[in-house]
C-alpha cells in the first residue's frame, strides 16, 4: 500500500473527538482491517453521526408509510416526488438548521434555505415555493428578538436573492425553544416527470465533476455539531459559520437547470452536510461503484487546504457530478457561462472504493459498501409517554367576558399575525403565487397551466408534548386540512422531526410515539411520507424541546378558478359549521393564554372523521358552492372565525347555542373541523347533504357588518382585533436594541 | 470625540461581496486584482472626551450591535 | 410591440417581465443575455427585477457596468424606450439613464407588500392610460428603494414633472406613514426628462390579472402599446 | 501589494443605515451617541508592486465601480 496521510496518531481522544463510541471505532478497524488514517476517521465520523447516518432513527422512519400510486420518488433521495399529471412531477423536501441559526441566525437560516434549495434541484426540479417552520423561545427570554429577527432576515436575504419566493410557515413560540430554536425549511420545485436526476453514480471511467464555488474551511465538523447536544460553552467555541452566498446559488441553479436540459448528466448530488464526503459515498454506494478522487483538483479558496479540511468541509453552494463520457466540455461551457468553477476532480472506478489521493498520495482508501451499510443503527430504549390528564370544561373558569378573551387571544404572541415576517420575505416573485401568506395553505400556480400546488407546514407541538401519538396525527391531519381548505386534495408530505436528546428513554420515546400517529394519518388519510429531516439533540443542560414533527404537505388542485381562500367574499353569506366537538380544552390556546396552564391531555384525531369531513368539505369548493373556507385549529371556533373577518374584513354575527360552556364552544380545539362561508341559496343544501351523510353540520350564522358579534356574549368592532393582531409582532420587535 | 471602526470578515470566512467585486473588476478589464474583501466603515461622533471612555465605549458598541464577533473582527480608532 | 428583457446573474424577475410583456403586448419579447453588445431591433427594453450580482457592493452598480449598458443607454438616449423596474430602476440610475440614488430602506429590511401609488403623471408614454391623480395598487419587493436626490434635483423633477408614480395613503395623500421605504417626496418611479425612460421601484408586471391579486399593473404595458400605435 | 478603499456617503446624503444604528445604539443604554455614518472598507490585494501605478489604477476603479459620485467620497490608502 502507498505511502498514507498517517503521521498523526489515532489516539483514544481524537476518536471521541470525532463523536465515535468504542464499539463503533472497533466496526471501523474492522472493515478496514488496520487503523485509519486521519481523512479516514474523518469520513466515518461524519458519516456515522446522527445527522448523515439516522442511527438512532431509521429503525423507526423505516415503518412509515412511503407508497401511493402518484409517488415517483419517496425517502432516500435528495428529496421526494409527486405525479402531478400531465407529465410534471413536484419535487419536495424539508430540512432543518437548528444548532447554526442559534449560533449565527442571519447565516444559519440563509444556509439552511440554500441548503434545501439545492436538494430540490439537484434532482431536475426548478424550485417554486419556499416555507419556513420556525420555533423560537418565549418573547421575554432575552435571546428571542435578536434570534427572530436575524432568521427572519437570513430566510429572507437568501430566499430573495435566488428568486424563489417564499409563500407561507408557521411561527411557535415557547420556553421550551429558549436555548434551542428550530429553523426548518422546506422547498418545492416543479419538473418533466421524464427529465429526474438521481445521484446513483454509474460507468466505470467516467468524470466526476466539481462545480460552483470554491472549498474553504467552513463548517468543519458542522454535521457533528448538528448531532451533539448543546452545552453552554458550545456557544462560545463558536464553530465555524458557513456563509451563504445566494448570488453563487441563483448561478448554480440556472447552470444546473441548462445542463439538465442536455443529455449529458449520468448522476447529481448536492454537497450538503459533510460535503465531498456524504456527496461522493452516497453516489458510490447508490451505484454500487468506486470512486477515485484527486483532491489536487478540487478548487480551493484557502491556502495549505488538507485533504481531511477539504473532505469535511461545508463550503456552500456546490455540487457533484457524474458526466457521460465526452461531455466535460459542454458541461464546462455552461458553468464557465455563468461564472462558476467547474473541476474534473476524479473518476468512477470498479473497486467498490472510495479512494482518494492528494500530491500524489493515496491519503484514503475506503470501502464504500460496508461504510454505508455497516453504519451503526440503534434501537435506544424508550418509555411510552404518560398520559396527561383530561380536562373538563365544567373545571375551567368561563371567561369574565368572552370578547375581552378574544381579543386577548388575537393580540397574543401564538396567534398575533405573521405579517412581520411575511413581509420580509418575497413571496411573488415567479408571477405564480396566489395565495399568499396569511390564509391556510400557501398556492402557487403551476407555471403556464391551470393546476395548482397547495402547500402547508403545520405541527402542534404541545398536542405532540401532551400526547405524541395524537400530536402526530394532528401534526399530519393539520397540514391535510389547510390542503383542503383551498379545495385542493392533499398528495404527500415531507417531514422535520425535531426531538431532544434520543438517548433520554423519555425523549425517545416522544420520537417513536409522534412517529406512530404520524403513520396512521398518513395511511388514513392517503398521504405518504415522500421525504425528511430528523434533527435530534434538540437539548440544552438536559432540557429538551417540546416534541416537534414538523410536517410540510403539498396538494394539487386541477383548476385554481376554484380555489377557495379563509376570505368571505361578501356580507350575508352564511357561516357553516363542518364537524362536531366537545369542546376539547386541554393543551388548548385558550388554557395557555387565559388561564396561563398547560396541562391537559391533547385533542383525539379521529382519522376517520378527518378523511371523510375533508372529503365532503372538498367536494363542496369543486363543486363551487364554497366562497371561503377555514379549518379550526389552534384557538377553535370563535378564533377561526375572526380570523376570516381579518382577512375579508367584514364582520360576523352568529350564536353559539348552549349546549356546551361558552369558552368550551368557543375556545376547544376538537379536530376535523372547518368554516365554510356560504351563498344563502347554498346554505341548506350544504348542511343537509352533511347530515345525510352522518357529518355533523350545523349554521352558525351569517357574515356582516364590522363587527364580530356573538349571540348574548360578544360585540366588539372588528379594527379593535385588527390592530391588537397586526401589532403585536411590529411592537415587539420595535424593542429589540433596547437594554 | 470621533470614533472610527473598521468592522472586517475573519479570515477564512467566505466574503461572496468581495468575491464578486473583484470578478467585476476583472470584467471591467482591471488586471491584477489579486484578492478583494469587503468591510463596514464606522464612524461615530461621541459626546465623551475622554479619550480611554471613549474606547471603552466603543469596544462595547462594536461586541453587542456593530461586528457580528462569530465571523467578524473589529478594530477601533479614536481621534 | 418589439421589446426585449435584459437578463443579468441574478435577475429573478426576467421571467415575470416577459410573462407580462407577452400577455399584454401579444408578443414575447426578445430575452437578451448581459454579456452582448448590441440590442435586437425593438421598441421597449425593459430591466427586471432581481438581484444582479447579488446586489454585492451597490444595488444595479455592477450590472450597470456590464456589456450591453451601452447599447442601453445608446437607446435611450435616442429618445426610445426604456422601462426599469426594481432592481432595473436601481440599474438605471447607476448608469446616469435616470438621475439619484436608491439607498436602503429606512427601516433596513426587506419589504414585500402592496402599495397604493398616485399617477402623478399620465402624459408620459408609459403612464398615459391611466387617469391624471389615479390611485393604483401595486406589490413593492425590495430591499433599496429609498430613493435619494440631492434638492436641486428634486426640485428639477417635480418641476419637470418627472415624477410618475408617488407612494401615497387611501386619500392619495403623500404621507410618511404611506411611505415604504423612506423615498424623497414618497418617489416610488420617475421619468426623465425626454419621457422615454421610465424607473420605478414598484412592480407593474406582478400585478396583471385577477388570479393575482388583480389588474392595476397593466396600464404601463399598455400605454407602452398605444404610445407606439 | 494592498489598497485600502474607504467608500463613504457625502454630507448631506442621508444615511439609512447609519441612522438606524445610531438609534440602536441608544436604544441598548448607549449615552452621548450624537452621529453615526457607515460607509464601506475595501481591501484590494494588487499584483502591482509601484506604489503609484497602484494609486493610479485604484484611482480608476473607484471612480468607474466602487463608489457611486453622485451620492459617495472615496479615499485610497496604499501600502
Ligand atoms: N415563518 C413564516 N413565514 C411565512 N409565513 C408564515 C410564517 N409563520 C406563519 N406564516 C403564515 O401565517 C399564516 C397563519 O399561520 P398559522 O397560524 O400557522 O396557520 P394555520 O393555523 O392555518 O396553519 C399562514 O398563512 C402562514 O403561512
Ligand atoms: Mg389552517
Amino acid at each position: 500500500m502507498t505511502a498514507f496521510e498517517n503521521n498523526i496518531d489515532i489516539t483514544e481522544d481524537l476518536i471521541a473527538e470525532h463523536g465515535l463510541s468504542a464499539d463503533e471505532y472497533q466496526r471501523v478497524l474492522d472493515i478496514m482491517g488496520r487503523t485509519p488514517t486521519l481523512t479516514e476517521l474523518g469520513i466515518f465520523s461524519v458519516m456515522w453521526s446522527e445527522h448523515c447516518s439516522y442511527k438512532s432513527s431509521r429503525l423507526h422512519l423505516k415503518k412509515l408509510p412511503t407508497e401511493a400510486p402518484w409517488v415517483i420518488c419517496g425517502p432516500g433521495e435528495n428529496a421526494g416526488i409527486i405525479d402531478i399529471g400531465d407529465g410534471q412531477a413536484a419535487i419536495f423536501k424539508m430540512e432543518s438548521h437548528n444548532h447554526p441559526s442559534y449560533i449565527e441566525p442571519y447565516q444559519g437560516a440563509a444556509t439552511g434555505v440554500g441548503g434545501i434549495l439545492r436538494d430540490v434541484f439537484t434532482m431536475g426540479a426548478r424550485p417554486v415555493a419556499n416555507m419556513n417552520a420556525l420555533r423560537f423561545g418565549e418573547p421575554e427570554h432575552p435571546k428571542t428578538r435578536h434570534l427572530l429577527s436575524g432568521v427572519v432576515e437570513g430566510i429572507g436575504g437568501y430566499g430573495n436573492c435566488v428568486g424563489v419566493p417564499t409563500v407561507g410557515g408557521e411561527t411557535n413560540f415557547h420556553p421550551s425553544y429558549n436555548g434551542n430554536i428550530l429553523v426548518n425549511a422546506m422547498t418545492v420545485g416543479l419538473a418533466d416527470a421524464d427529465n429526474i436526476f438521481y445521484c446513483a453514480a454509474a460507468g466505470v471511467g467516467n468524470p466526476v465533476v466539481y462545480v460552483g464555488s470554491k472549498t474553504g474551511r467552513d463548517g468543519i465538523h458542522g454535521a457533528t455539531m448538528a448531532s451533539a447536544e448543546f452545552t453552554e460553552d458550545s456557544e462560545e467555541k463558536r464553530p465555524t459559520v458557513q456563509v451563504g452566498d445566494p448570488f453563487t446559488e441563483k448561478l448554480l441553479i440556472e447552470a444546473c437547470l441548462e445542463l439538465m436540459q442536455k443529455d449529458a448528466i449520468v448522476a447529481i448530488q448536492d454537497m450538503g452536510a459533510a460535503g465531498l464526503t456524504s456527496s461522493s459515498v452516497e453516489m458510490a454506494s447508490k451505484g454500487d461503484v468506486g470512486f477515485e478522487l484527486n483532491l489536487n483538483n478540487v478548487p480551493q479558496r484557502e491556502e495549505h487546504m488538507t485533504p481531511y479540511e477539504m473532505m469535511l468541509s461545508e463550503s456552500q453552494e456546490r455540487m457533484l457530478m457524474v458526466l457521460k463520457p465526452g461531455h466535460e466540455g459542454e458541461a464546462e461551457a455552461i458553468f464557465r457561462k455563468w461564472d462558476l468553477d467547474f473541476a474534473v476532480i476524479g473518476e468512477i472506478t470498479d473497486t467498490g472504493n472510495l479512494t482518494l489521493t492528494f500530491d500524489g498520495d493515496v491519503v484514503a482508501d475506503i470501502p464504500v459498501a460496508p461504510l454505508t451499510d455497516l453504519a451503526p443503527e440503534y434501537d435506544r430504549p424508550w418509555v411510552p409517554s404518560e398520559p396527561k390528564a383530561d380536562i373538563k370544561a365544567e373545571d375551567v373558569a368561563a371567561p369574565a367576558d368572552l370578547g375581552d378573551a378574544l381579543l386577548k387571544m388575537m393580540g397574543s404572541p401564538h396567534l398575533a399575525s405573521r405579517k412581520w415576517i411575511w413581509e420580509q420575505y418575497d413571496h411573488m416573485v415567479m408571477g405564480d403565487t396566489i395565495q399568499r401568506p396569511g390564509g391556510d395553505a400557501a398556492m402557487v400556480r403551476v407555471h403556464g397551466t391551470e393546476k395548482g400546488l397547495a402547500i402547508s407546514t403545520d405541527c402542534t407541538p404541545r398536542y405532540c408534548y401532551a400526547d405524541p401519538v395524537q400530536g402526530g396525527r394532528q401534526a399530519v391531519a393539520e397540514t391535510w386540512r389547510n390542503i383542503t381548505a383551498t379545495g385542493a386534495t392533499p398528495l404527500a408530505i415531507t417531514n422535520c422531526l425535531n426531538f431532544g436528546n434520543p438517548e433520554r428513554p423519555e425523549i425517545m420515546g416522544q420520537f417513536v410515539e409522534c412517529l406512530k400517529g404520524m403513520g396512521e394519518a398518513c395511511i388514513a388519510l392517503d398521504y405518504p411520507v415522500v421525504s425528511g429531516n430528523v434533527s435530534l439533540y434538540n437539548e440544552t443542560n438536559g432540557t429538551g424541546i417540546h416534541p416537534t414533527p414538523a410536517i410540510g404537505g403539498v396538494g394539487l388542485i386541477a383548476d385554481t378558478s376554484k380555489m377557495t381562500t379563509i376570505a368571505p367574499k361578501a356580507e350575508g353569506e352564511v357561516l357553516v359549521l363542518i364537524g362536531g366537538g366537545q369542546g376539547h380544552l386541554g393543551a388548548s390556546l385558550y388554557l395557555d393564554i387565559i388561564e396561563s396552564r398547560e396541562d391537559g391531555g391533547a385533542p383525539e384525531v379521529d382519522l376517520d372523521k378527518e378523511r371523510h369531513y375533508g372529503d365532503f368539505v372538498r367536494e363542496q369548493i369543486l363543486g363551487s358552492k364554497v366562497s371561503a373556507c377555514h379549518d379550526i385549529s389552534d384557538g377553535g371556533l370563535l378564533v377561526a372565525l375572526t380570523e376570516m373577518s381579518l382577512a375579508s374584513s367584514i364582520g360576523f354575527d352568529i350564536d353559539l347555542g348552549d349546549n356546551l360552556p361558552i369558552h368550551a364552544a368557543a375556545f376547544g380545539e376538537d379536530q376535523a373541523r372547518y368554516i365554510l362561508s356560504v351563498t344563502a341559496a347554498h346554505a341548506e343544501q350544504i348542511v343537509k347533504d352533511a347530515q345525510d351523510e352522518n357529518i355533523p353540520a350545523s349554521i352558525l350564522g351569517k357574515t356582516q357588518g364590522t363587527d364580530l358579534i356573538v349571540k348574548g356574549q360578544m360585540n366588539i368592532p372588528l379594527q379593535q382585533v385588527l390592530d391588537l393582531h397586526r401589532n403585536w409582532m411590529p411592537e415587539y420587535m420595535r424593542a429589540e436594541h433596547s437594554a | 470625540m470621533k470614533a472610527r471602526v473598521h468592522v472586517t470578515l475573519k479570515n477564512g470566512v467566505l466574503d461572496p461581496q468581495g468575491k464578486a467585486i473583484e470578478h467585476a473588476l476583472t470584467a471591467l478589464g482591471f488586471e491584477g486584482v489579486n484578492d478583494v474583501r469587503q468591510g463596514k466603515f464606522i464612524e461615530l461622533d461621541l459626546a465623551e472626551t475622554d479619550k480611554d471612555a471613549a474606547r471603552a465605549a466603543v469596544e462595547k458598541m462594536c461586541k453587542s450591535l456593530l461586528a457580528n464577533t462569530v465571523i467578524e473582527n473589529y478594530s477601533i480608532d479614536i481621534d | 410591440m418589439k421589446s426585449a428583457v435584459i437578463v443579468f446573474p441574478a435577475s429573478n424577475c426576467d421571467r415575470d417581465m416577459a410573462v407580462a410583456l407577452e400577455k399584454i403586448t401579444g408578443q414575447a419579447p426578445q430575452m437578451v443575455w448581459h454579456q452582448e453588445s448590441e440590442l435586437p431591433d425593438v421598441d421597449l427594453v425593459a430591466l427586471p427585477g432581481g438581484f444582479s450580482y447579488g446586489d454585492y457592493l451597490r444595488c444595479g452598480a455592477m450590472a450597470a457596468r456590464s456589456h450591453i449598458m451601452k447599447a442601453i443607454v445608446d437607446h435611450g438616449n435616442q429618445g426610445k424606450y426604456v422601462f426599469g423596474v426594481c432592481n432595473g430602476f436601481q440599474v438605471l440610475t447607476e448608469t446616469g439613464l435616470l438621475p439619484g440614488a436608491l439607498m436602503r430602506n429606512r427601516n433596513l429590511k426587506f419589504i414585500c407588500k402592496d402599495v397604493t401609488l398616485k399617477v402623478e403623471n399620465n402624459d408620459s408614454v408609459f403612464t398615459r392610460q391611466y387617469q391624471h391623480g389615479q390611485l393604483i395598487n401595486i406589490p413593492i419587493a425590495h430591499h433599496d428603494g429609498n430613493y435619494f436626490a440631492d434638492a436641486d434635483t428634486l426640485k428639477r423633477l417635480e418641476d419637470n414633472n418627472q415624477i410618475a408614480v408617488r407612494y401615497v395613503d387611501h386619500n392619495g395623500e403623500a404621507t410618511k406613514a404611506a411611505n415604504p421605504n423612506g423615498s424623497q417626496h414618497n418617489i416610488a418611479g420617475i421619468l426623465n426628462k425626454k419621457g422615454n425612460v421610465l424607473g420605478m421601484m414598484p412592480h407593474p408586471e406582478r400585478l396583471i390579472e385577477d388570479a393575482l391579486g388583480g389588474t392595476d399593473g397593466r396600464g404601463f404595458f399598455e400605454s407602452l402599446m398605444h404610445s407606439l400605435n
